[in-house]
């Protein structure tokens, strides 16, 4: 336990055990996260095209991820006649291993994350940029011409937006070095901390310069991740699944995994750079013990009002013999998460002194994660969302975008940024 | 890192990064296709990077992941992929003089060996402090210091490296 | 086991620079030769960081990234010449590309 | 370095039967990403089973060339073994999504034929239909071709939308898709109580939902970049190849069958015909858009004043039209439907000919699309807007 009173990430105190269990915990909760997410994104897509989604397995549909995920594994495993086994067969371990690696510098709260680098958000960038060998190395392994063509789109769409993605990083960056030392840094939790000690999250920083910023690191995370509107490389109606066509079962679903797990990559990057990362809303304002308090009852309060949307729609289903199994299991549900919401109420109360006791570190460890894990679901729902209102760009609109506005733009903003940074100082 | 805390487990990562290395090394010049050469070269590099880190020079090894890894393989397998015609792969792989290639590169390695032996104890079993918290923004200061010249230069190259391979890849020249 | 030395490192750099120069003088594939040279600059770049954590300074690791700087723009001139020659000729082996003039 | 190539065509007319010399050997530029890709026959983008085989520079379509065929029936050759009855429902097998045209046209033509006049009343019963079919293959159009430039939503919509019509349908007689809904000589079925009041909630309910279709494309910067200027065919293009319908309005011909030879009730309503400029793909979009409105005016005039009277002329029992050959069309949602009728004397035709919209228009592709990316073929295969199923007949 003396690990777990220090402010240190598992990686920099050099502690091994928590570093496991702190990597068993993340792999698990993205694991569940995707699966959460594919059925999120599924009803909510549902619901923004006047109907219902997934609602057979469990209730609402519930358990709908579940019946895929074990779809997906007892599925026969085809690997076609004509394709290079080996690189086919490594192709989405390599999309995977990149996604999952860029985890391990995301900063879920100051002591929440498996390490802390001095090169942080460029191992995450780096890293993340692996992903775009496993797609290559699945359009050219199928041996294939839908997926051949679907490969090299996505890789030259990654490639391009990588650029301005950066630029966009590096402006936020130069902003973390307006302190008094006039140092910056790459660590993901210096990051954030430089926006607690210069009092802003950067997307309001110099405004409209953060914004603009961040709008195009938010506009480059999608074609990024190879979503609506920039999923040309997955373009049903042209390339009919682009790069992973000849892939099935459990390949395939690892695919989508890296690919979901890609997305909330980028989100947290975005959440880190721009919105503060783990800080709750107005950290330095409303400082105040009582304000304290009432923000540590935020995730007790979410947990209650999911619950209670579980209880109201098991109080709605329809009164016949049919639905008892139905609204049962809802019910059960609904009350599993009053419970965690309960939990969570207790912990924020017997952890309302700042004290250095555990209860009080749990409570700001749950706080902390609480509002990340905000911040980037609602990325989650904005990807969603623009999936489900706008067409696809053409390949040469793309590029064009990409190179043509978004890289000019990043490139203007990032020289403003240095220079009314210098002026300010 | 703390200060004072000793780096874990370095000769077992030192052994098992250089081992991937070489291998991955051997595997560039020997398989047949292309593609598999470049799989191979990946993990070289990331294998390197590896070594970088081990090196207290995490910037570098960033750079290393971002701009080798993550952009020069995938030029290599984007052409790769534009040439890829079955036939070289059937084809013999190595020209005809290998021999003499191979004879002139390990009498290199033996040149390199017999140094390594004779000057071993030129090479100091202690290193010199390096600072690695702030190795990133002192690389910037040098970068932009000492080195400013340089990196323009470096930049004029890039500029003009790009100009080439535009003009080298178009259709009709 | 014996601490891991700078000699080690350069070691693992003459290995890696050998295999290189191997590669560049035995393949035929352009496309592989290119790669070697990756491999021989990836070897001296190791070289230039193990010395410069040998002397503590950085000059070293700054070096190696203009070596990197390098190596891309090799990458895309080779590779840009080496589409231009695919183009023209259909092939990609050294050895048929012997002619300065066609 | 210049290498002599093969010269384009300069236009649809000077076009080889086959456009793409698969088989040719000589090269005469050596280059590294030509392929040829099979689109289809199934692929989710071809709207059923046309195949489309594309040669592609890298993204670039060099040329292309549709293989029809999979879904041929061999519909006028069934037609010569049935009596006139007989015949009518297969028509709707044809263009399915809008049932009812097929089945005007070739009642007409066949009461053409017989040189009998159907009922004002069923006259207007049988526009009031069409139009309302016209508008659930506009909504089907819309849906498809939206999805295939990568809006999903909108699908949802003009379905859920249609699905009032085909209830209308299915009420009036009893069947959605392939309705058989007019007979020759008129309607079997007179309408069903409250089928006014139903038509005109239908006139309330829809033009809300048009504007919620325009208000998801028609200002998004991502459709006008995906429409504007894609697929564009001159009229003088369009005029050669015979294309039709919404097609060739929008290239700027105003030319609707419903105006310069009215059929049925035409000729009483007033509404417009509207064109295009420059035959691109958003225009096409826009005339359909417009279509459905004035639809929608054509349907508004017609429901308030439907005459009384019988719904069926006097047809014999058993039909049999005198020697002789009839050429009847009317404007389908997809453009000119042709009937060529040629009676022997007998109760079976000795030949009908159908003149399909969809296939003559499915004929501009490879100059709609040349020169342009795979993923223009997609959108200009959305807005010909064909169905397989009366392409291949």
């Amino acid at each position: 336990m003396s690990y777990f009173g220090s402010q240190l990430s598992p990686g920099v105190a050099g502690n091994q055990l928590w570093a496991l269990i702190y990597i068993s915990i993340i792999f698990a909760g993205v694991s569940v996260a995707v699966m959460a997410m594919n059925w999120l994104e599924r009803k909510a897509l549902a619901h923004f095209q006047v109907r219902l989604g997934p609602m057979r397995v469990g209730p609402h549909g519930l358990l709908q991820p579940i019946a895929d995920a074990l779809k997906l594994l007892l599925k026969e495993d085809i690997i076609p006649a004509e394709a290079d086994q080996f690189v086919f067969w490594i192709a989405p371990l390599i999309g995977l291993l990149a996604s999952f690696t860029v985890y391990t510098v995301v900063p879920f709260g100051p002591s929440q994350a498996v390490s802390d680098m001095n090169i942080g958000i460029l191992f995450m960038l780096g890293v993340s940029s692996l992903g775009v060998l496993g797609i290559v190395m699945a359009g050219w392994a199928s041996n294939s011409h839908y997926p051949l063509i679907g490969a090299l789109r996505s890789s030259a769409q990654m490639v391009s937006y990588e650029v301005a993605m950066g630029l966009a990083v590096v402006s936020a960056i130069l902003m973390t070095s307006l302190n008094e030392s006039g140092t910056g840094t790459l660590s993901m939790i210096e990051i954030v901390r430089a926006q607690q000690q210069q009092g802003i999250w950067f997307i309001f920083k110099f405004f409209p310069l953060g914004l603009i910023a961040f709008v195009i690191f938010a506009i480059a995370m999608v074609a990024e991740t190879n979503r609506a509107p920039f999923d040309l490389a997955e373009a049903e109606s042209e390339l009919t699944a682009g790069f992973h066509t000849e892939y099935s079962g459990l390949r395939w679903s690892l695919f989508m995994l890296a690919e979901y797990a890609a997305m909330i990559a980028v989100s947290s990057i975005a959440v880190t750079l721009w919105l503060g990362g783990w800080m709750r809303p107005f950290p330095n304002a409303l400082s105040a013990p009582a304000w304290e308090f009432l923000f540590s009852l935020f995730p007790a309060l979410t947990f209650g009002g999911l619950a209670g949307i579980g209880f109201l729609g098991a109080a709605r289903m329809p009164s016949h013999s049919f639905f008892k199994i139905q609204r049962a299991g809802l019910a059960v549900f609904a009350a599993l998460l009053g419970l965690l919401a309960l939990l969570l109420l207790v912990i924020a109360i017997a952890g309302r002194n700042a004290d250095n006791s555990i209860a009080a570190r749990f409570r700001e460890g749950i706080d902390y994660v609480y509002w990340f894990v905000l911040k980037v679901a609602v990325f989650m729902y904005l990807f969603i969302w623009y999936r489900a209102t706008w067409p696809r760009y053409r390949f040469d609109q793309l590029m064009k975008i990409g190179w043509k506005v978004m890289l000019p733009i990043s490139l203007g903003v990032l020289i403003v940024t240095a220079i009314v940074g210098v002026i300010v100082k | 890192m703390t200060p004072g805390m000793a780096p874990v487990a370095t000769p077992f990562f030192f052994y098992l990064l250089s081992g991937l290395a070489v291998l991955g090394g051997v595997l560039v010049i020997t398989r047949r296709n292309a593609v598999h050469s470049a799989l191979a070269l990946i993990v070289t590099l990331l294998a390197v990077s590896g070594l970088y880190l081990m090196l207290y020079a995490p910037f570098v090894a960033g750079v290393q992941i971002i701009v080798y890894a993550g952009g020069i393989m995938v030029l290599f397998l984007f052409v790769i992929m534009l040439v890829n015609i079955e036939r070289t792969a059937k084809e013999r792989q190595f020209n005809r003089i290998w021999p003499a290639g191979v004879l002139a590169a390990v009498a290199l390695l033996g040149l390199f060996v017999s140094v390594y032996v004779k000057g071993k104890r030129l090479f100091p079993d202690s290193n010199l402090p390096l600072p690695e918290t702030s190795n990133t923004q002192q690389i910037g200061v040098m970068l932009y210091g000492n080195y400013m010249f340089s990196f323009e230069i470096a930049s004029l190259l890039l500029l003009v490296a790009i100009l080439g391979a535009v003009i080298m890849a178009k259709k009709r020249i | 086991m014996v601490p891991i030395t700078t000699l080690h490192y350069l070691v693992v750099a003459a290995a890696l620079f050998v295999l290189g120069l191997i590669g560049v003088l035995t393949r035929r594939n352009v496309v592989i030769v290119l790669m070697s040279i990756e491999l021989v600059l990836n070897a001296v770049n190791l070289n230039l960081v193990a010395f410069s954590r040998m002397w503590g300074n950085l000059h070293g690791q700054v070096f190696s990234i203009f070596i990197v700087v390098d190596a891309a723009a090799e990458a895309a001139v080779g590779l840009g010449i080496l589409i231009a020659f695919f183009r023209n000729k259909e092939t990609i082996n050294v050895d048929e590309i012997d002619l300065l003039k066609w | 370095m210049s290498v002599p190539t093969k010269p384009e065509p300069a236009n649809a007319l000077t076009n080889e039967v086959s456009n793409l010399d698969l088989a040719t050997s000589e090269k005469p530029y050596l280059d590294s990403n030509e392929l040829v890709i099979n689109m289809g026959p199934q692929h989710p983008a071809t709207h059923g089973v046309l195949r489309v085989i594309l040669k592609l520079d890298g993204e670039k379509v060099l040329g292309t060339e549709c293989v029809i065929g999979y879904l041929h029936r061999g519909v006028e050759k069934i037609a010569e073994n049935r009596t006139y009855t007989m015949f009518n429902p297969y028509v709707d097998r044809m263009d399915y999504v809008a049932a009812v045209s097929n089945g005007l046209g070739y009642c007409e033509a066949v009461e053409k034929l017989l040189n009998v006049e159907a009922p004002p009343r069923a006259k207007y019963i049988r526009v009031i239909l069409t139009e309302l079919n016209r508008i659930a293959s506009h909504q089907l159009w819309l849906g498809t071709h939206a999805l295939d430039i990568g809006a999903m939503t909108p699908l949802f919509y003009t379905f859920r939308d249609r699905e009032e019509i085909l209830k209308i349908f299915e009420k009036y007689c009893g069947a959605r898709l392939t309705t058989h809904a007019f007979r020759i000589g008129g309607c079997q079925y007179e309408t069903y109580a409250g089928f006014e009041k139903e038509v005109e909630n239908y006139l309330a309910f829809l033009p809300p939902k048009i504007d919620e279709y325009e208000a998801l494309l028609t200002g998004n910067r991502i459709w006008l970049e995906r429409t504007k200027n894609v697929g564009v065919i001159s009229a003088a293009d369009a005029i050669a190849l015979g294309v039709t319908g919404p097609v060739l309005r929008a290239s700027g011909v105003k030319w609707d069958l419903r105006k310069a030879q009215p059929y049925a009730a035409y000729s009483d309503f007033d509404f417009e015909i509207p064109t295009g400029k420059n035959g691109d793909t958003f225009d096409r979009y826009m005339v359909r858009m417009v279509e459905m409105r004035q639809s929608l005016r054509i349907i508004e005039q017609a429901v308030g004043r439907i005459p009384e009277g019988p719904i069926m002329a006097k047809v014999p029992k058993v039909i049999k039209p005198a020697v002789g050959e009839i050429y009847h069309s009317i404007e389908a949602p997809k453009g000119e439907l042709g009937y060529f009728i040629v009676s022997d004397g007998s109760t079976q035709p000795y030949r009908v000919r159908v003149r399909p919209p969809s296939f003559v228009n499915l004929q501009a592709l490879d100059i709609m699309v040349r020169g342009m990316l795979v993923a223009d073929v997609v959108a200009v295969i959305g807005t010909l807007d064909i169905v397989l199923g009366e392409v291949d007949r």
